[in-house]
């Protein structure tokens, strides 16, 4: 994901905002890192580039 | 099965191109009619291989153009699909959109959106997510007056909504939307075999199968957010 | 030449019946996909021969149709052709709309719109006068793209405006309507002959018969009442 | 012209509400008559059933 779609999205559960964590980045993408509730506390995971912003009891890690 | 077992498992097996292949006969006039103008930012709700994104891109230069899908396997894929900069895909379910309000200037689905668990629940996230003003594109195929689509559900493990024309445009309004537009939209690409041809393996009568496709088509209900 | 005066011959010459049958070809796709709930109430500006209203009433039981036409002699055939009481005539102006403010639930257009004196003032009398929500379906044969239609201002006196697609989306945009759709509709009834017949006494070349036809069609733009 | 055209018809100059004077009516239609603007005074005729509500010059009576 480009950090661009950080403007739009949201936590699922509440729509409050969400911190970015990025473990390994290239050119122009995320690659592999979490999004963190700022207010649930709630971590959903970037995973081959990919945001999973399932709510929890629809994921599967 | 959940919607992102039962997906997956299309994704790996290749679905997500048949479907493109099949789906873009409709959807290509569904999305010629989008008012998007240029720099806008779309979403794809059951985005699939992610071809309604490339389009909204290439013919109306969108600007952001981004793909959500319940299924990983799906996501990845469609990624895979494009190096395309401004296309971007997230996974996540129709019922809780993870996208700020006013976020996005114009919606479209095609033949995903009666997987919501919710539906209604759905349209009013929608009417959150997109700005005023803008619209939302829903194409499907199976509804109720679809009577060739009625037995869909007996193939798939997730619950499907089989609404009527009636029922899109009381759930859009009720959901925030002004209904404007209601259409059926014809696939004038499929072939229909010579009469001669008929029984064939997936049709009894060529009436049924001209039916299918050229009268009932896919079912478009385009919403106005209030 | 006045509207009243030009108009008012064609329909002694009976080319408001010519019309309809040329215009139902796109007009049918049209009306069939505005959003008309039952009992609601409808307006056709520039009625011609009235066919659009009497399609509203028969295909979604609109409640009340009126027909408005700047021509007396239009006005008086097209009271003729129905004898349904919900359907109704008036004579009046584009620019000057004699009905109450939120009085229309949809307004529609066929090939008729751009004769108006002052367009932008028509669009704003259309918010007034429609419902918000309510929709105007703004279909026309003459605009920029269709180059084929560029020469006939030469046989008519009125003045007609000749907007491309994206001056139409903003012009609906300025008068207060959200643009829900845009959308070349073809004609898929005309019969285009084959390549050997060509030239026709209208057309040099097949393809441009099949290009102003197939491909360029009825412009339609869709604006729903902020 | 029905009388129940007169829910929704105003004065094309103005708006307001116009008056309605009848000389022939059937059934259930208006034939001949006039349309009156309460505010502007201005004349309307009622032909063969049909309200001519043309902005005063750009009729032709
Ligand atoms: N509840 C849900 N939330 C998010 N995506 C869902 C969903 N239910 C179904 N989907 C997704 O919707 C898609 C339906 S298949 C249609 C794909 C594409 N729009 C096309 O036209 O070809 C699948 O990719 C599936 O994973
Ligand atoms: N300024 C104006 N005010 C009211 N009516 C007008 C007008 N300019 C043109 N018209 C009417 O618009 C019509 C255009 S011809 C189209 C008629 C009909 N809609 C059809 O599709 O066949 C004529 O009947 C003409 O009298």
């Amino acid at each position: 994901m480009k950090e661009s779609l950080m403007d739009i999205l949201c936590d699922p559960l509440d729509k409050s905002d969400l911190e970015l964590e990025v473990d390994e980045r290239d050119d122009d993408e995320i690659l592999e890192g979490r999004l963190i509730g700022t207010e649930t506390g709630e971590v959903y995971p970037i995973e081959d580039g990919i945001p999973n912003l399932l709510p929890p009891d629809m994921r599967d890690d | 099965m959940s919607v992102r077992e039962e997906f997956d498992t299309w994704a790996a097996d290749g679905r997500d191109k048949g479907m493109e292949e099949r789906h873009w006969h409709t959807a290509k006039h569904v999305l010629a009619r989008m008012p998007v103008e240029a720099g806008e930012t779309v979403l794809d709700l059951g985005t699939g291989s992610g071809y309604a994104l490339r389009a909204l891109r290439d013919t109306k230069n969108a600007g952001r153009a981004y793909g959500l899908d319940g299924s990983p396997e799906m996501a990845r894929n469609a990624r895979e699909y494009t190096d395309d900069p401004n296309v971007g895909f997230v996974v996540g379910d129709f019922d809780e959109l993870p996208f700020a309000d006013d976020s996005v200037d114009h919606a479209f689905s095609m033949e995903a959106f009666y997987y919501a668990a919710d539906p209604e629940h759905t349209l009013e996230e929608l009417a959150r997510v997109v700005r005023p003003g803008g619209t939302f594109y829903c194409a499907v195929n199976y509804y109720e007056e679809n009577v060739h689509s009625h037995e869909w559900q007996e193939n798939i493990s997730v619950e499907m909504t089989r609404w009527n024309r009636s029922e899109y445009r009381d759930a859009f309004r009720n959901a925030g939307f002004y209904v404007a537009e209601q259409d059926n939209v014809p696939d004038l690409d499929i072939e229909i075999p010579p009469a001669a041809e008929f029984p064939t393996d997936s049709w009894q009568t060529r009436e049924a199968m001209v039916e299918r496709y050229r009268t009932l088509g896919t079912l478009l209900t385009v919403g106005v957010v209030r």
